[in-house]
């Protein structure tokens, strides 16, 4: 159970442009254990799917990605040819994306997707392949496997696809499964069986997972640890617990204020907000990036940002001590 | 509040789309080179008189078939040599720009407009217009191109009136198939939609919201019709059916070259490698305009 | 219907449906796809109605039938008790105006944004060059544009940005209803509720009248004052925003309510019973088109459409329910 | 499937009588053809005979319902200059237009499509550049040009091949390189888009996440789902191919459909120029509709609604 | 493919319509049937003299009947034996207007052939036809008559039967035939062939024959164009022979108004035509070889064409003058057809161009030019005409100057002398009337007649050939050396 199976330090991924290098992800740490559920929360173009496709290895040889860590299983993922890491992908370690339309290659059937996903890291035989397959269709939900593994995508609706995408993930039994919002293209009845389905094979199966989300609703529901994506770092990290109970940094705290939570927040009344956009990454970023839309920027935030303890586990970057209080 | 410079550069981006466009192209050799050459060939064409110190129909049949300077035993008078008909090639070759330009853009013209009309209309309106277009695109491929304007030059012969007529009116239907499909890809767009709630009129909406938006894609496929058109002319004139003499087209140039270019090989090179220069020119320029107003580029 | 405290209904549909010719794979007979099954709802002035569904029910399509850009199969949409039709459309247009989901595509990218701001001005043709000058700046200055945006082009804004020029262009001419299909749903919660606020402020200003479309609950409950749940093409509850959070009557409401995710870390995912399957529209279930997915369905409610059934200020229609002995209230049967 | 296969056949029979319309009338336009059948040499009461035996003298639309109902039964008249059935004579030269049809869109195919996938899987690297600067000069070279450089070089200087005439195998490779280099670059470049869109596709990305090597990516997931819109452009450009035959076949002196209808055009070979007409244009619609069942096998979405 | 395997390869550069010499009516029809049939009588090219072919002897028995003897002993390629039934048969066959042989003219000058004996036949003419050994040496090949009624002419186009020094082995209509010497010819004037076979395609480019020629897959083409000849005699890899033809060019000219009113109406003008164009140069410089310049409207060699006529030489001056004259001193602007020899089209209007008159030129095919012409328009022009190689000046004059449609001059006392010279047996009344009419012609510049053709012969150094002005290849004339 403190198994350790992911470990990332230091991680940054680079992106060179025409105008320039774009920092997309710049220094990011965290770690997770079996049967862990890891947030990855932020606004969009914070560098959360870039984060998880670094992970993966998925990045293209365009992009640069450097870490001072980057451990899966005790393996050093960097040092490893591009064909070990293939092996690894999709067996050890598999990733689910947020489209279900289109991650679904519209050219052959269910079961033939299936089947190459186990096929490829196995010795098996089609029939076994296909016999796996319509296991684990039951297993997340979809009645009449059979029938469906002879089906093409298109005549599935989102919320299966996106059920024969976890199946797909399953395959192999990996040990450690990356969703790249998984249910932001579904509708909220769908998204929570989806995300229910998700937490219950989770905990079966005993996987590391990491739930990558602009939703706070669905961090919250799901999370064992949160980390908040800001401008490619990771601003704020804990327990899901201590990251919405105490929010420390001012961009988390923005954040909880935006969304409207029925029963808390009063109908008509105006809600939390957080002007500006997010900055421009490319070339040298120093200091917040957070600060030309804080209101409790000074001259220090763009000098080097401290990282703090909360309390355990619980970190944030901000100049400002526990604000907490005051700023309330 | 004190922001390094590196973060202040947002809300509204500097770059002007004009700036942009600018910087796109001059970063696009492929576009930069067709415009040059295009340049050229237009000057050529503009200044003709000035640059050709022969009439191009002036002949002189004791002087035929002189060679051009790079040879052994050319005439300083004739820098390009002369034609069978010991006419200067280097005027003809200047003049015969003006020809292949105007087949060229008044072809693309005419095919433009009718192809546009019928396009915007089928993807505009869609339902039985579209299909009406649609059966006329098929019609209009079903049928062999090279074989019908063969068949109606024969018939009302040879000029280059009747050859851009005929260009015009079979080259649509790329124009129709391009703006038929890049206007339904608009009208599906949310701006159309605001429009029409606003109450603008069909026209309002075909004019100021969806030409501006596909007039890139239109600008492209006339330059590769321009570009289709020259190609056409030419072979027609190989085949004996297309510009009559004694005009110098460079398609007709090398149709008449061609008798002698086992012997007299340049005379089917100079216009061949103009008329290859000239179309490469308009296709990287075509090509180059995809490139640089494509939305992908943008950003 | 004539609640006690009669206030007009600006905008009234009456029994609308609409009928799509779809194509399924390319050698299958085009089949009919009713995306709406008969919708009466009405408007009235200064409400926000909150209209919420899944993908599919037809959301989008009861949008575009009242802001004229599709006509009706069948059914009538009354403004102001008089029946619009076709030719009505400028009249239209100048009461009822939308603001679009897409922030990238709702605004023509060749534009500049005064250009798009005062299109609605000289589609009407309302005041001059200076005065529609004017009323952009106004505009802007409501929405909160810098000025200097005016110049600038689609291109150089963000998302949020985008959505206010299209907030901007939506008022300029000073409609009386706005119809907002899914405004936020493209946009960063940080941005979305700058919109939210936005559009709150905007109401009380101008006192609009808003149709408001979201498969958001949270965001409907914080704006709408009544709702409207939509499923496959129906009204299926219909009631004031606070009588229908604190009290859902069809199952499809309760099934709705529960799978928002509030950010709790208490709570854990919760489990919907509802089947996983949403129907396929072009062939829908017999009776009541949720029956398949509804955890309490009883026999008649694969066989019978469901009754429709009214209370002083709210309407279901579920098997489930009958009118109570009043007449005025719903009681479950 | 059969009212879809119905219908789309009704379309094409409107399609082919609406081009057998527009050729018939354009090409009696023309005036009388009498003086063609003659020939040269002829007397102008040569010339009369020959009117009333053909019938030129009745109204066109007469001219047309009989050329129509004949059709139909598969005869499409007697050529005026070969004296023999038309039908006979067309299926003699459609057979090496067809080969050389076959043979060029083949090497197209063998050249454009690897050609593109490459240029796709390495964008702007040298092979694109490469392979965009031959579909652009090849876009840009005129035909009948090219044909006869390839001429002079491979049979006169090196003398490898032989310049005309249709015997061997041998004789078709330049008539299909010339040929086929004119459908390449189209090819080419729908090929690099359409691979260069897939590739980009979230299914791809999904085929990575499973662990799939490069390879299988890239022709098993995305080839695939690139070709699709290409066999349509192949259809188009075969059907285009037939017609635009006409310069090379000249060059090569192979004797086919497309010189046959040239010659026929200046001879006023009326029923022949008619017949091929309608024959490509049958071609055109019969690859089209070929290319569809082809799409329809290869992409899921067409062949099950 | 050459001398080794005893095969010349040649090539034709049209494609034949049908290889039954009376449904065709091309100059490759003609060389095609010279090899495999014979006609009666035969005109030896370096004499001129008519010699008996399939026949032996012939007598004149009245004004239009002429009697036959026959060879004996003679074979047709399939073995047929030849006699005065396959001359009626064919004579009867070829006049007979249901048969509709392409070119009429050539043989409905007969009114038919009848037997007298197995070797003796009569053929009657239509009225006296003066010309009727040259049209029967040239124009009438004699067909097996039990093949011919039994395969009729779709069969003889597939598998051609006659009596001539070749058979033929393979015909692949318009592309392809393969003839194999014929080892029972019987000789007679045009003697024994020499060379086993002969292969001819179709191959309609210059480009691509002379290709061939240079890749060796191809022996000997003709017809090739004086620059081309020129630059392939200066190689020294080939033979080059050339050899005038009796194909003439003109300029037709409106005088008669059948287009309308217009300026060629006025014989000032016409004749301004004739002094604007440099026909010399033209002959010199693009022409070349054996062509020469030709006053009088037909082919100096053919019989009756009078030489003594009004010649109109080069004389810008003197055209402009003229045009003054007419009523035109700021020159004119008109249409200007044309078929073939686009380059010589060229050279002649720059020339009109330079005296004031704005030719427009209008490049048809043949047949669409005639076909204006038929309707009367289209009568300013440069054409030609090869007189089918009838040494006869009739053979040329009934086709322009007898009311046909493409006579533009339409004068009552030209047609009145040739119809007189054509009727007439004596050759002196012929001479007289032929004269009197090219003179006016020339005087009246109905015409200008510009230049002769040549040919030219490309062939390798293993080929003994000598050409004829008659544009007819022998390959029974030719041997390897
Ligand atoms: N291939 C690429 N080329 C250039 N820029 C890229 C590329 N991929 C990502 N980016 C940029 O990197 C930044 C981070 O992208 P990323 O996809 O990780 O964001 P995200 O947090 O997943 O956002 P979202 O919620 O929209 O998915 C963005 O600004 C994006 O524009
Ligand atoms: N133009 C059209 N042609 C055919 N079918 C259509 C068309 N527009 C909509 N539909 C169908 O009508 C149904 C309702 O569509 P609509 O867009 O109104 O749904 P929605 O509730 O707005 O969904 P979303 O939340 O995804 O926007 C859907 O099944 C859709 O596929
Ligand atoms: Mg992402
Ligand atoms: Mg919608």
């Amino acid at each position: 159970m403190s198994e350790t199976i992911l470990n990332v330090e230091g991680l940054t991924v680079d992106i060179p442009l025409g105008s320039g290098t774009l920092h997309a992800v710049r220094g990011i740490d965290f770690a997770l254990k079996r049967g862990e559920t890891l947030c990855i929360v932020g606004e969009s173009g914070s560098g959360k799917s870039l984060t998880s496709l670094a992970v993966m290895g998925l990045l293209g040889k365009r992009i640069q990605v450097g870490a001072a860590k980057l451990e899966f299983e005790g393996r050093d993922l960097r040092s490893l040819t591009p064909r070990q890491m293939q092996a690894l992908r999709g067996d050890r370690m598999a990733m689910i994306f947020q489209e279900p339309m289109t991650s679904l290659n519209p050219a052959y059937t269910i079961g033939d997707q299936l089947c190459e996903a186990l096929q490829l890291h196995r010795r098996v035989s089609k029939a076994e392949a296909m016999a796996q397959a319509a296991d684990l269709l039951g297993k997340v939900g979809i009645t009449a496997a059979e029938s469906r593994l002879q089906q093409y995508p298109h005549q599935l609706s989102g919320g299966l696809r996106q059920r024969v995408m976890i199946a797909m993930a399953l395959m192999c039994e990996p040990d450690l499964i990356i969703a790249d919002e998984p249910t932001t293209a579904l509708d909220v009845t769908i998204q929570a069986q989806i995300l229910r389905l998700l937490a219950d094979l989770k905990r079966e199966m005993n996987l590391a997972l990491i739930l990558v989300t602009h939703d706070l609703g669905v961090v919250a529901r799901i999370a064992d640890k949160v980390a908040v994506m800001y401008a490619g770092e990771i601003v704020e990290s804990g327990t899901a617990k201590a990251i919405f109970d105490a929010p420390s940094h001012p961009y988390t705290r923005g954040l909880l204020d935006c969304i409207p939570v029925p029963g808390k927040t009063k109908p008509g009344e105006p809600l939390g907000s957080i002007p500006g956009i997010v900055p421009s990454l490319v070339g040298d970023v120093a200091g917040c990036a957070f600060r030309s839309r804080c209101a409790l920027a000074n001259d220090a935030c763009s000098e080097t940002i401290p990282k703090r303890t909360a309390s355990g586990e619980h970190m944030y970057r901000c100049v400002h001590e526990t604000l907490i209080s005051e700023v309330a | 509040m004190a922001n390094a410079p590196a973060l202040t550069a947002e809300t509204i981006v500097a770059i002007s789309p004009g700036a942009m466009l600018r910087r796109r192209i001059f970063g696009h050799y492929g576009l930069l080179f067709g415009l040059s050459v295009l340049a050229l060939v237009v000057a050529a064409a503009v200044f003709a008189p000035l640059l050709a110190d022969h009439n191009p129909y002036t002949q002189d049949l004791f002087a035929r078939m002189k060679p051009p300077f790079w040879m052994a035993g050319w005439d300083p008078d004739h820098l390009l040599g002369t034609d069978q008909l010991g006419r200067d090639y280097l005027a003809r070759l200047l003049y015969g720009a003006r020809i292949s330009l105007l087949i060229g853009i008044v072809t693309a013209l005419i095919s433009g407009m009718i192809g546009t009309a019928l396009g915007v209309a089928a993807g505009y309106f869609g339902g039985k217009v579209d299909l009406v277009v649609t059966f006329l695109i098929n019609v209009r491929l079903a049928m062999p191109v090279v074989l019908v304007a063969l068949a109606i030059v024969a018939l009302f012969g040879g000029s280059l009136q009747i050859v851009i007529l005929v260009l015009g009116f079979l080259l649509w239907d790329r124009f129709a198939v391009v703006m038929r499909s890049s206007v339904m890809q608009i009208r599906g767009l949310e701006y159309v939609n605001a429009a029409r709630a606003i109450g603008c009129s069909t026209t309002r909406i075909v004019l100021s919201e969806i030409m501006p938006n596909v007039v890139n894609n239109l600008i492209v496929v006339m330059t590769l019709e321009m570009a289709h058109a020259i190609l056409l002319e030419a072979a027609l004139s190989f085949l004996g059916l297309g510009v009559q003499p004694p005009t110098p087209s460079w398609g007709l140039m090398i149709s008449e070259g061609k008798e002698m270019m086992l012997f007299q090989p340049w005379l089917i090179t100079i216009p061949g490698v103009a008329l290859f220069l000239l179309v490469l020119a308009i296709n990287l320029l075509g090509d180059g305009l995809r490139d640089v107003t494509a939305p992908e580029a943008k950003g | 219907m004539s609640g006690k405290n009669k206030r007009e209904a600006v905008l009234e549909l009456t029994g609308i449906t609409k009928t799509y010719q779809v194509k399924q794979g390319m050698f299958s007979k085009p089949q009919p796809l009713k995306a709406l099954g008969g919708v009466s709802l009405r408007l009235y002035k200064k409400d926000v109605l909150g209209l919420v569904g899944e993908s599919g029910c037809g959301k989008s399509t009861l949008a575009k039938i009242l802001l004229g850009l599709e006509n009706p199969t069948t059914g009538e949409v009354l403004v102001d008790g008089r029946q619009i039709g076709p030719a009505d459309r400028q009249l239209l247009a100048r009461r009822i105006q939308p603001i679009f989901q897409d922030p990238y595509s709702s605004l023509n990218p060749r534009k500049s944004i005064e250009e798009i701001v005062s299109l609605p001005l000289v589609v009407h043709k309302i005041g001059d060059s200076v005065s529609r000058q004017k009323a952009v700046t106004k505009m802007l200055d409501l929405v909160g544009l810098p000025e200097r945006s005016r110049r600038g082009y689609p291109g150089q804004l963000s998302g949020g940005q985008r959505q206010r020029v299209a907030i901007a262009r939506a008022l300029v001419i000073n409609p009386e209803i706005v119809i907002c299909d899914e405004p936020t749903s493209a946009l960063d919660v940080s941005i979305q509720s700058q919109i939210l606020n936005l559009l709150a402020d905007l109401r009380e200003e101008l006192g609009l009248t808003y149709l408001f479309i979201s498969h958001n609950l949270a965001v409907v409950e914080h704006l709408a004052t009544r709702v409207a749940v939509m499923y496959l093409g129906r009204i299926v509850e219909e009631a004031p925003a606070g009588e229908l959070f604190a009290g859902p009557r069809h199952p499809y409401t309760k099934a709705l309510l529960e799978s928002v995710l509030t950010p709790d870390p208490s709570l854990s995912v919760p489990d919907i019973h509802l089947g996983a399957q949403y129907p396929n529209p072009i062939s829908p279930p017999t009776g009541c088109h949720f029956h398949p997915r509804c955890a309490a369905a009883r026999d008649v409610c694969s066989t019978t459409p469901p009754p429709h059934l009214q209370s002083a200020t709210s309407q279901v229609d579920c098997h489930l329910f009958r009118k109570g002995a009043d007449g005025r209230s719903l009681v479950p049967a | 499937m059969l009212a879809f296969a119905l219908k789309r056949l009704g379309l094409a029979v409107l399609v082919t009588f609406t081009v057998s319309v527009i050729s018939f009338s354009l090409l009696h336009l023309s005036g009388d053809p009498a003086a063609a059948i003659a020939g040269e040499n002829a007397t102008a009461a040569d010339i009369a005979a020959i009117n009333r035996q053909f019938g030129f003298d009745r109204p066109l639309t007469v001219q047309y319902t009989d050329w129509l109902w004949k059709a139909l039964h598969g005869d499409f008249g007697e050529s005026y200059y070969f004296k023999m059935p038309v039908a006979d004579l067309i299926s003699d030269r459609l057979s090496i237009t067809m080969l050389l049809g076959v043979c060029s869109i083949s090497f197209a195919l063998l050249t454009a499509v690897p050609l593109g996938v490459a240029a796709a899987v390495r964008p702007n690297s040298l092979i694109d550049r490469t392979a965009l600067f031959l579909s652009v000069a090849g876009q840009a070279m005129p035909s009948f040009w090219f044909g006869l450089i390839m001429i002079v070089v491979f049979s006169i200087k090196f003398r490898l091949l032989p310049p005309s005439g249709s015997e061997t195998w041998r004789h078709f490779i330049m008539p299909t390189v010339v040929l086929g280099y004119y459908a390449m670059p189209a090819i080419m470049r729908l090929t690099r888009a359409g691979m260069l869109e897939v590739l980009n596709a979230d299914y791809i990305r999904t085929a990575r996440a499973k662990g799939a090597g490069a390879g299988r990516v890239l022709f098993k997931h995305a080839l695939r789902n690139a070709i699709v819109p290409v066999v349509s452009l192949s259809a188009v450009q075969m059907g285009f191919m037939l017609g635009g035959s006409i310069v090379v076949e000249a060059i090569f002196a192979l004797h086919g459909a497309g010189y046959l209808a040239w010659e026929s055009i200046s001879r006023h070979d009326l029923p022949t120029v008619q017949a091929l007409i309608l024959i490509f244009s049958c071609f055109y619609i019969l690859f089209t509709l070929l290319s569809d069942l082809a799409n329809a096998w290869l992409d899921p979405r067409i062949r099950v609604g | 493919a050459n001398k080794s395997d005893d095969t010349l390869h040649t090539a034709f550069s049209k494609e034949l319509e049908s290889v039954d010499f009376y449904f065709q009516s091309a100059r490759e029809g003609t060389i095609f049937a010279r090899q495999v049939w014979d006609g009666l009588v035969y005109r030896d090219q370096t004499t001129g003299d008519y010699v008996g072919n399939l026949a032996s002897s012939w007598k004149w028995v009245d004004e239009t009947t002429l009697e036959f003897k026959l060879r004996e002993g003679v074979k047709f390629h399939n073995g047929e034996e030849f006699d005065a039934d396959d001359v009626v048969f064919t004579v009867n066959y070829v006049v007979n207007p249901d048969n509709h042989v392409t070119v009429p003219g050539n043989v409905n000058w007969m009114k038919g052939a009848e037997k007298v004996d197995k070797y003796t036949v009569r053929i009657t003419t239509n009225g006296p036809f003066p010309a009727a050994l040259e049209y029967l040496s040239g124009l009438v090949a004699i067909y097996p008559n039990d093949y011919y009624a039994e395969v009729g002419p779709s069969g003889m186009a597939l598998k051609p039967v006659g009596t001539g020094p070749y058979r033929v082995e393979s015909v692949e209509p318009g592309k392809h035939f393969v003839l194999k010497k014929f080892d029972g010819y019987y000789g007679g004037p045009k003697g024994q062939p020499s060379i086993g076979t002969i292969d001819i395609r179709t191959i309609p480019d210059i480009n691509t024959q002379l290709a061939e020629l240079f890749s060796g897959g191809i022996d000997m083409i003709w017809n090739v164009p004086a620059d081309q000849a020129e630059q392939l005699a200066a190689m020294d890899q080939f033979t080059v022979a050339n050899e005038s033809t009796m194909r003439i060019g003109y300029i037709t000219m409106d005088a008669a108004g059948r287009g309308g009113e217009g300026p060629f109406a006025k014989k000032e003008v016409r004749q301004a035509i004739g002094y604007a164009i440099d026909r010399q140069a033209i002959v010199e410089n693009l022409l070349k070889g054996s062509s020469k310049v030709v006053n009088s409207a037909c082919f100096p060699s053919q019989f009756g064409c009078e030489q003594d006529v009004e010649t109109y030489s080069y004389d810008p001056a003197k055209a402009k003058a003229l045009l003054a004259e007419a009523g035109y001193p700021d020159g004119l602007t008109v249409d200007f057809y044309a078929y073939r020899n686009r380059p010589y089209a060229e050279a002649m209007m720059a020339y009109l161009a330079d005296v004031g008159i704005k030719a427009n030129l209008n490049y048809l095919k043949y047949s669409a030019l005639r076909d204006m012409q038929k309707k009367g328009s289209a009568g300013f022009g440069f054409l030609t005409w090869g007189s089918n190689s009838i040494n006869d000046v009739s053979a040329i004059t009934s086709q322009f100057f007898k009311f046909g449609d493409q006579d533009f001059a339409r004068d009552e006392e030209v047609k009145t002398w040739l119809d007189t010279g054509d009727k007439s047996v004596d050759d002196k009344v012929r001479k007289e009337n032929y004269s009197k009419a090219l003179k006016k012609i020339a005087e009246e510049a109905y015409w200008i007649p510009l230049f002769s053709y040549n040919s030219n012969y490309v062939f390798s150094k293993d080929v003994a050939f000598t050409p004829t002005p008659d544009e007819i290849v022998r390959f029974f004339d030719m041997s390897w050396k």
